[in-house]
């Protein structure tokens, strides 16, 4: 597969969208579909439906051996040990709610600290800050310097004796900034501090490796990977999959049940409560498959490339101000226009057919802090050409006119 | 849909130049609103006399070209009418924006009537009319003394 | 649509199965979907997808407002007063979680009591059993009597001054009784306890009335009414979703968050953290169509009949025992033969196409009182026919060949 | 696939009249084994002699024609056989149900080899792999003295 003609793999490029060919700068909201995926539900549900691991029937064994082929899948995609450390979940935000919740149960209590970053998406705020209600404890936050980074040292500076865990994002929805979150979990484990790693933008992006990270925790969501909505992984060590209570109870995830007393099912069961996802875990087999078959390092190549190429694009364009300069960055730019809001902004690259996103990207600790209630972004996937961003910053002197700048 | 008749020209003027930004002394009623998705937020602070008139309105806050134009034509629009009146226009607007074709009060002049019109363009723009609404939600909180925090989601 | 040839709604019977006409018995646990629901999907991921609510470009606006479609057609299905009270979830699992989880965490502590029955499924059991570790409360259940119903004497047994909420299934997915919730909604109501109905089997096969029924809580999930799997709905009066906590945390659910404290969203923001199941939940508003056009009246009307040339015809198969005999039934049958276990039946069964399940159907409790260790369980949906049970009837001949009965 | 090379003669006897069913006294080791998913569960009791011989083996429990032939099968064929002999026995026997086509150890005889794989029908059904091997799986436990319940869902 050639990366350079992928768009053809993705319906949605196939029509016009109000006239207007799809610029499509949104991806890290959520990212397209290619074909693959969306057939391979179609015809989960026409030809193979079944729900999973309860029934004995031919439809019902198929599709259980389906879903389960989807974690060994993931397992090997992220390089995890053991398929028992996949655990699928409705999105990255439950995932974080569920380690948040039971790690918050087990072992946080009063005084303790959760380390966070300034740059923090609000899907690893609040979870912690549910604890901090129900529990008394603290929240600190890593600083961002002025380059829109986290760097080591800015977390060094917050652990304290009293620090329980670490959360942290991998790739920054925002700057794009990519933590050093392989020397901030050595530098954790160190000090027998455990980190959970929101792996949101990461896992699109980013080659992934589990047992090289060494990370304990990494929340994924299929939907800005190619795959369907409703799906999520979380990767756990298996140690805390094992130690850690169950998060959500319900059918499948127990062992034995009486009227005293409930045992729990082995793993991945015991997370897994529930009818699951079963034909989205089923189609995400196809996004991983298919970020396969591009290869990551072609995926990070393209994006680099697209990345240098809207930076230098956007900084020659006069009045437009680019949020942060990290070093080691995604394929995320935001930026403001002196004199237009990005919501204006926003709307009037749309009616070209540019979908950016304005707000604050829900980083609003973030923004806070860039002293900006908001911003536009524009955010790339594999299927972004440079032709977007010629067409992104046409888009852009075409609001300046019209706000007459 | 025509970004002309989003951004005409006397909405691009109060976005950028908006009327009456800002906070007065002797403010007797106030209120807050935000929009929680885009992080818009305004203060509407007014002055009400004892004939329980307008005598002064002003707004602080941030936001789009759309939501700091209508605060500000808002703020010019009401001051030295009665809170009845206020309220009568208020109704008119947010149904004009929600669905009607026109103004229907009989208190606007207009050549009012006709710079309210300016924001109806953003009836085209359904993500874009909360922007157009928040402030004057707000008013309403205000004048209501509703302790509440206007948010703008349907 | 005429009830008697739905069948052809639903790709699934298109084919063969392994050289068999699909019998497909086998739907308390999951539906088959129409060719309209999967259609839907297709056509949102490839022509319309983006992400609900967070940008304002021309998909994410279209996806918002279909999404917000499905909220005011599932309000309308169940005649809720307020499309506010609508909550998706990504299933009734998660749903009662979602009550358990935080009507806990307010109104329970330690002695108190929380009444659930004895047919039970482990969804609407666990959620419960972690309050009951966590917090020292106890759990009651009503009992079932020997023609596996729970009369409203049985609830008004167990409750005492200590019950805090009550907690029961609509419908059965065992034994088919389908409960006197209104009147259990009005008893308890009196005594100021509120009242959460697991409709899984209820939604898909009764007409459905909040305002009439009056309980406090209902969940659904849409795998069993002809809709996507990984998403549910939690219907709660509008009074209990303003006074809870939230649930999961995340983008979406917030209204301000700052370093040191949080404010949530209004209504149904609140209990949305996260991106959503975007595509299911659209997907979903046809199932709500697909039903609509059939008439809940018919397709109780029809199931009836199934369930009553169904039972007939099993009782006069020898040696085959049917579980339970309520008064009010609901589209089950579960059943044993003497001399061959659940299991083998099911296996036996799948061989001529005819899918059941078999085992404790997540009834652990029932079957425990039961004196069973599982039982063999045949369920309709709208599509099956009563050739389909003639098939049923005639593999269980099989089954007893095999066996040499 | 074909329900009689599932359903064989042998398989339906020992399911209909398991062999060493019960318990017996002077056991000295035995194990729990359940499988959450379909209710099914066995206990193995046996007792091994100084010379780490099974002098005698015993099952409780209830499941599906399969998991009942298995373990009645089982419990026959181990009798008398020292404990080394036993783990090849079960190590040879679960390889044959996950991949291999034959039994290989040269400690079982012919007939009993017969015997035993008359369980290999489960290849074909795999949801029913594990009704088949849950005994086995237990009795491995009970050897090990291990505390744990054996639960079979790989
Ligand atoms: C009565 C009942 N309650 C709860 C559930 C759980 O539903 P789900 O697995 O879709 O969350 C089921 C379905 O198996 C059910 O039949
Ligand atoms: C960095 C980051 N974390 C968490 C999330 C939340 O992911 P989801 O909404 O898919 O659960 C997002 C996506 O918006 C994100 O960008």
């Amino acid at each position: 597969m050639n990366i350079h003609d992928i768009k053809k793999e993705f319906p949605i490029f196939d029509d016009k969208i109000q006239n207007n060919d799809l610029v499509y700068l949104d991806s890290a909201n959520s990212s397209q579909k290619p074909r693959i995926v969306v057939d391979r539900i179609y015809d989960f549900y026409t030809k193979e439906f079944s729900n999973v691991g309860r029934s004995v029937h031919y439809l019902a064994v198929a599709a259980t051996n389906l879903y389960e082929q989807t974690r060994v899948s993931v397992q090997k995609y992220i390089n995890a040990k053991d398929k028992d450390e996949i655990v699928f979940t409705k999105g990255a935000t439950e995932a974080i709610n569920l380690v948040a919740n039971t790690f918050g149960q087990k072992y946080l209590s009063e005084g303790d600290e959760v380390l966070l970053t300034e740059l923090e998406h609000h899907s690893n705020y609040v979870p912690w800050h549910f604890l901090r209600k129900a529990k008394n404890i603290k929240i600190e936050f890593a600083e961002i310097n002025d380059d829109g980074e986290v760097t080591l040292e800015a977390i060094e500076k917050k652990i304290t004796n009293k620090t329980k865990i670490i959360s942290v994002s991998h790739l920054s929805n925002v700057t794009g900034a990519i933590l050093p979150i392989k020397e901030i979990v050595q530098l954790a484990h160190l000090k027998n501090i455990p980190v959970l790693i929101d792996g949101c933008q990461g896992a699109p992006h980013l080659k992934l490796d589990m047992q090289d990270i060494d990370c304990d925790f990494y929340a994924i969501s299929g939907h800005k990977m190619y795959g369907p909505t409703g799906i999520g992984v979380l990767y756990a060590k298996k140690k805390w999959l094992e130690d850690l209570p169950p998060y959500q109870g319900g059918g499948g995830m127990i062992n034995e049940v009486k009227k005293e007393g409930i045992t729990y099912g082995e793993l991945p069961n015991k997370y897994e409560a529930g009818t699951m996802a079963t034909a989205q875990v089923i189609a995400f087999n196809e996004s991983i498959k298919f970020m396969e078959k591009i290869g990551i390092q072609n995926i990070e190549k393209h994006e680099k490339e697209l990345l240098d190429y809207g930076l230098e694009k956007l900084r020659k364009n006069n009045s437009v101000n680019i949020i942060g300069n990290p070093k080691e960055k995604g394929g995320v730019i935001s930026f403001t226009i002196e004199g237009v809001h990005p919501h204006d902004i926003a709307t009037i690259l749309d009616e070209d057919g540019v979908a950016i996103r304005a707000g604050h990207h829900c980083c609003q600790i973030l923004h806070d802090k860039l002293n900006l209630p908001a911003t536009a972004r524009a955010s790339f996937g594999v299927y972004n050409t440079k032709d977007d961003i010629d067409k992104l910053d046409e888009a852009i002197n075409k609001c300046k006119k019209i706000f007459n700048l | 849909m025509d970004l002309k008749d989003l951004y005409q020209e006397i909405i691009l003027d109060h976005g950028k130049n908006p009327r009456n930004l800002g906070k007065f002394d002797n403010y007797n009623k106030d209120a807050k609103g935000n929009n929680p998705l885009c992080g818009d937020n305004v203060h509407v602070y007014l002055r009400l006399n004892e004939n329980k008139k307008v005598e002064d309105i002003a707004f602080e806050g941030h936001g789009c070209a759309i939501s700091m134009a209508s605060a500000s034509i808002m703020t010019d629009m009401v001051r030295g009418k009665e809170e009845k009146e206020v309220k009568e226009i208020v109704t008119d607007f947010l149904g004009m924006i929600k669905e009607k074709d026109s103004l229907e009060t009989n208190i606007l002049k207009d050549d009012e009537k006709t710079k309210l019109m300016s924001l109806s363009g953003v009836k085209q723009y359904p993500m874009r009319v909360k922007c157009a609404t928040l402030s004057w939600h707000t008013l309403t909180s205000a004048l209501d003394n509703s302790d509440q925090i206007v948010k703008t989601e349907e």
